[in-house]
């Protein structure tokens, strides 16, 4: 499995750290439905991403979780064409299971709630900012957390109040509640996918771009949360 | 009574059998061969190593007897060992103030004390350098001046003059009989060499194999030597065996005529003055006549000393010009003649 | 003088250099994407001064406190090697083979306001850990001190007894002779030690950005700047980073001579 | 027997054991959480001894990397404390004081096929060397050596060159004085240096990501794991980290006697 | 000629001045206080320190001319170290085998070579030991061995026979003496006592203060002193100072009258058994009688030896009674009287 880039059988998707579940189902579906296809998945956070295609990394696909961040590699050429949105995602607000005392965004004015955001950075950090000004709530993040994961284990462990994360990272955790944000102060974040210039099987990276856009793709994205387009 | 010892201990392949006392204000010295357990047995009255069976008294404390163990630093001793062993980040005034520092004494007085006892040893030009930068006969006398510096009430020296010169060795001498004079306090010293152990020692105790064979004033090691290494040591011939009719056969078999009528087993000694050496037989009174090779041929100060192997084995002293007129070098084959009264012969 | 023997043997010459090439190349590559000409203003603006400042004092006390701590366990460490001192020995070795981010989880765990002690030491004494100036001290000396035991119980180890024989002698007991006579002579580890807590301490993020988080003058250190800026700007992100490194190169010019004499 | 001597000042006991304890109650609060009842398939599974094997394979060919090649650097360095020798020393700790992310990415821009020297890797050995388990390889080296080249240096300088004049005397020249002398006799600090290596390397999460990604078999180590499995399935995450722990507790009790010998 | 050396170096705060050859199978003797040098003038021939002015050449070669430097290892030299230095890590076997292994010879063959060396010093019983198991006089054997067995062409010897004890001693001595006969190389060897000089060497050169003061055969010292403390070493008395009609005025103006016809500076010499103690003023025929204290009084084998402080400061040889009878310890006052005809004067 050492040099998967030498056979042509074999493709490489760059996958923002959020989709990270379904982009492993979709994977194994893909292996199951092109025989002989290997994809060797690589997820991380989305600039984290970027900056590694940006330095000549090998890959074929490229799934984001912001399009800002899709931009840039689009102006920077690296891009097969147009990015496609293929997943939208919202934000909701989660406490720790067994606190009440915040039962919606308004709460979080209270001078006792602590409440944790990831950094302005990060995409997730920038939507939810823009759910709290959208809501004309002023809340101070207690920290710039790096990624939602960071932010969600916090919650997890109570050591904050609320916090402001993707639906879809929030989804069917026991230990957590989700409280829904009101469509009107809620944002729609767009996950556009694209295939690479350098690919080394651009019709391969086609057909899983498709793949991902249509009908299997479609089911499990619903499954893991996300809005579809 | 400053020291009491009566112990087992055992260290490496070497079971240690030490009995010894050491008197107030007394110097006991302690020779051996190479690996006879001296440093070991300094060890042991130092609190460096346990002892297995019996008892060692300093003063009116027990400091070990095989099960309550006072460690080294509550035993109020000194040690200076074979190794100088000084502390390699501390300046000479430093090692030397170490030991009244560690008994609480303040930074300054205790530097005063170091320097005091530099300029005893006369290493005050180098109260600010640093060990390695000492030659090892200066880096043995800051050895010596830190633990003197310490004033314990027993003190355990292992070869403290192995590195000095000869200077500096009565001037060593001279500082210990000084020390020992002004404290109560006893010492156990080890040398190699006899002359040391007279300059330092009222008493000798001598190791072999872990044991101590003798141990007694110089007369008393000279009257009947307890082993051959002792013998050796007092510059004596000793020899073994069985008398019967004025003569001795030795352990190794060899008969000689002695001037004793002391019957059975026996120490005979011989000085080598009285061994006398003969490029052909020679004819006349001398009763012990053989034939002998030379082994070696060493200079002294004033004579030579022969070693010869023949039926009897013996070393002969003899002036330069018995070497010059025998041609005596190793190999040569010469005649020895011993009169029968130069034997001492003692009951075993 | 001594000329025979400071001679290094010749072809070791070949691997030094490709480590240092290793080295070299990826600073290199920084300093090729560093922003030169924003730099000054980038370097000297208030937030990197201010993360700076809280990495260096961080760090300083980090390193402290391995001295502290870390010193009495490596010297105990290094006086046995039982199925205790081996237990112990693993127990130490957890923060680096763990990946920084489970080592501060495991921090939240145990000192987070409902962790294992940290319920104990909020009711207790008030202490709430998490997302302050303290939990970046502790998150970075869990991950720097096992650094500075390991290397200093390697350094103890060797240590010649028969300097504290002799300072037993000389009547230092077993504390005196610790203070006097073994600290200045292992002196050479225990500044490795402390080198490598410190360096370590400096560039950690993993586990304070999970204990402490990233709150600007409180908890954001250099490194966690460095990764903020790293999503936005990465110039910025390298030029922060040539910051570290400037620091590290400060303290070792300042250490050269007493820290690494010639011989 | 040497009763007087293996005695410890007493009171040290106690800042070792707040030591010990900071380290022991956030592993006590790790397996706390630990999935005890899920643990076996878990941890047989084969995406664990997948990453396991990657782990122990790479961290190990790491240790050996920092040996041949950071032994050299650690020898050249104990040598001098000139300007070059402090400017090299500063390079060393770059990685230690630089966020591994950064570290990373440091390496992407030197060794990448946009990179200072990738491109010509590429170019004439075709060899790409990022996101394969080589850059695994390097990135775990890159992090982990200086903390070898830093210890051993320290163990260097305080070696007695009595030995080494002694060797010479004896006919040893430089290399064979190195080989038969010097390293043996510096062993602990090696020993020390390389289990500091292979522990960080073990470990290591942030550079092997950034600049080897987080493949399946390829280049997702057991840290790696470690970190996709807290975005999955976190109480994974903390079984995945016992095995880390569980390797270096293997190591440390197979080694303990040779490594640690009881003086 | 195996050595010819003519250099200036420096070490520390000595500056080191020193000239001396050594011929094919010759032994030289350095002598000399503590911190004269004698290590350090060593290191120099080693190659461990380098010269500043002059030349070092072992047999044809000139290994340092303060330019091009030949390092130790090529230099074909063998040297034993006043501290042993023996490799800890290494068992004793492999320590003697060290020598050999670097010189390219196979493990077996070397091992062997070993044990003969190892059996040649009767240490073979620990061939198998480590170094820090061994006492001090077993590892400076084991160091002496290890030396020995790469057959060096230039021994250096730093107080070889230090720990040794006085059986070791011959031992030691007389494998010494073997193999300087053996190998065609040459040997210079520290000591600090005179009778291990003699007894190993041809020539004794005496440094003192980094430089030679004197160099030759016994004779040629003792005729001659150059020194106080070439003197001292060969156990004479000797006083310096100006001769005018029979009367030496020492250069720390005490008077004596010798029986020498010499005039101008001169330097006497007097044998310690010529100096005779009085508990009273003496009458009679010595011409030079004077008061003293004792400073020390030390036992040697057969005589004591007394210093003694006053107008002209002396050493005495008396016999046990005479300290007896005349009460001598320290601080005692005695008279002293010396014949004119005792002094040897030699002109300066
Ligand atoms: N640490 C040790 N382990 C094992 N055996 C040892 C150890 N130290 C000494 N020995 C052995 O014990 C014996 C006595 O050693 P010790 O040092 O007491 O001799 P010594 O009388 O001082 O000799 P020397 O005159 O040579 O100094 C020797 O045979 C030595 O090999
Ligand atoms: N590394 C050094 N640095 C500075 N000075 C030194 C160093 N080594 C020795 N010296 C000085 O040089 C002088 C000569 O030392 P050396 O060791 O040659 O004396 P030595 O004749 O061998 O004396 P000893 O009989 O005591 O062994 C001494 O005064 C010593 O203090
Ligand atoms: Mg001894
Ligand atoms: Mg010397």
């Amino acid at each position: 499995a050492g040099c998967a880039r030498d056979d042509p059988r074999s493709l490489t998707v760059f996958a923002a750290a959020s989709l990270t579940s379904a982009f492993e189902q979709l994977a194994h579906r893909f292996e199951q439905t092109h025989a002989g296809v290997h994809v060797d998945l690589h997820t991380a956070g989305t600039p984290r991403l970027v900056l590694q295609i940006q330095e000549g990394a090998q890959a074929d696909v490229f799934a984001s979780a912001d399009e800002a961040q899709m931009q840039r590699i689009v102006a920077a050429g690296m891009a097969r064409g147009q990015p496609i949105a293929f997943a939208y995602n919202s934000m909701t607000l989660i406490t720790p299971r067994d606190r009440a005392a915040i039962q919606s965004l308004r709460d979080l004015q209270s001078p006792r709630a602590r409440v944790l955001l990831c950094a302005p950075s990060v995409p997730a950090g920038r939507y939810a900012r823009a759910v709290l000004a959208k809501a004309g709530i002023d809340v101070r993040s207690v920290s710039d957390e790096p990624n939602v994961r960071a932010v969600i284990a916090k919650v997890r462990l109570g050591l904050v109040d609320a916090a402001i994360v993707y639906r879809s990272d929030a989804r069917g955790d026991t230990k957590l509640r989700c409280l829904p944000i009101d469509a009107a102060d809620n944002v729609r974040t767009t996950y556009p996918v694209v295939t690479l210039r350098d690919a080394r099987s651009p019709e391969l990276a086609e057909r899983f771009v498709r793949f991902v856009l249509g009908e299997t793709g479609r089911q499990v994205l619903a499954e893991n949360g996300f809005d579809l387009p | 009574m400053t020291l009491a010892a009566d112990f087992t201990a055992r260290r490496g392949a070497l079971d240690l059998q030490i009995a010894l006392a050491v008197g107030n204000g007394e110097t006991l010295a302690l020779l051996g061969p190479n690996g006879a357990g001296k440093t070991s047995c300094l060890r042991v009255l130092a609190g460096l190593d346990a002892i297995e069976r019996g008892q060692v008294r300093i003063d009116d404390d027990v400091v070990d007897d095989g099960e309550h163990f006072v460690p080294p630093e509550e035993r109020g001793i000194g040690v200076v060992f074979q190794e100088h062993r000084l502390f390699p980040h501390l300046r000479v005034r430093d090692n030397v103030a170490f030991g009244l520092r560690s008994r609480g004494i303040k930074a300054r007085i205790a530097r005063a004390a170091a320097a005091t006892w530099l300029d005893r040893l006369e290493m005050t030009r180098f109260a600010d350098a640093r060990p390695d930068e000492l030659s090892g006969g200066q880096a043995q006398r800051v050895a010596l001046a830190r633990t003197l510096a310490t004033r314990p009430r027993l003190l355990l020296l292992d070869e403290p003059l192995a590195a000095a010169d000869a200077t500096a060795r009565q001037l060593l001498r001279r500082t210990l009989q000084t020390q020992l004079r002004t404290f109560p306090g006893g010492c156990v010293v080890v040398a190699h060499d006899i002359d040391d152990a007279l300059a330092l020692a009222d008493r000798v105790a001598v190791i072999e194999n872990g044991c101590i064979v003798q141990c007694g004033t110089l007369d008393e090691l000279s009257n009947k030597p307890a082993s051959r290494y002792v013998a050796d040591l007092v510059g004596l011939n000793r020899f073994r065996g069985t008398c019967r009719d004025h003569v001795l056969t030795t352990d190794d078999g060899a008969r000689i005529v002695v001037g004793s009528v002391h019957d059975g087993p026996v120490v005979a000694t011989l000085h080598p003055r009285a061994v006398a050496l003969f490029p052909e037989r020679p004819a006349g009174s001398p009763r012990n006549v053989f034939e002998a090779n030379v082994v070696t041929v060493e200079r002294a100060l004033d004579c030579y000393r022969v070693q010869l192997a023949g039926e009897l084995p013996v070393v002969a002293e003899v002036t330069e010009s018995a070497v010059r007129d025998l041609h005596l070098d190793r190999g040569v084959s010469v005649w020895v003649a011993i009169k029968a009264t130069e034997f001492r012969v003692a009951p075993m | 003088m001594n000329r025979a023997h400071s001679r290094l043997p010749n072809w070791l010459l070949a691997p030094a250099l490709i480590a240092a090439v290793l080295f070299l190349l990826p600073l290199l590559a920084l300093l090729t994407e560093a922003p030169w000409r924003d730099l000054l203003p980038l370097l000297t603006s208030n937030e990197t001064l201010q993360a700076l400042a809280l990495s260096v004092r961080c760090s300083l006390i980090a390193a402290l406190l391995c001295l502290l701590l870390g010193l009495p366990l490596a010297t105990w460490l290094a006086h046995g090697n039982g199925l205790l001192h081996t237990s112990v020995r693993v127990l130490v070795t957890l923060p680096m083979v763990l990946p920084p981010i489970v080592g501060g989880l495991a921090l939240l765990k145990a000192f987070g306001g409902n962790g294992l002690l940290g319920g104990a030491l909020v009711d207790w004494f008030g202490l709430d850990i998490p997302f302050t100036t303290s939990a970046v001290v502790l998150a970075t000396t869990y991950v720097a001190m096992p650094f500075f035991v390991l290397t200093v119980e390697g350094g103890l180890r060797t240590f010649d007894r028969r300097y504290t024989e002799a300072a037993a002698t000389l009547g230092a007991g077993p504390w005196r002779s610790f203070c006097t006579v073994t600290l200045p002579l292992v002196q050479p580890t225990l500044r490795a030690g402390l080198l490598l807590a410190w360096a370590r301490a400096l560039g950690e993020f993993g586990a304070t950005i999970t204990f402490a988080g990233s709150f600007a003058g409180r908890t954001r250190t250099l490194p966690i700047a460095v990764h903020h800026a790293l999503d936005t700007n990465p110039p910025a992100a390298v030029a922060l980073s040539l910051v570290l490194l400037l620091v590290s190169a400060l303290v070792l010019f300042l250490l050269r001579h007493r820290w690494f004499p010639s011989r």
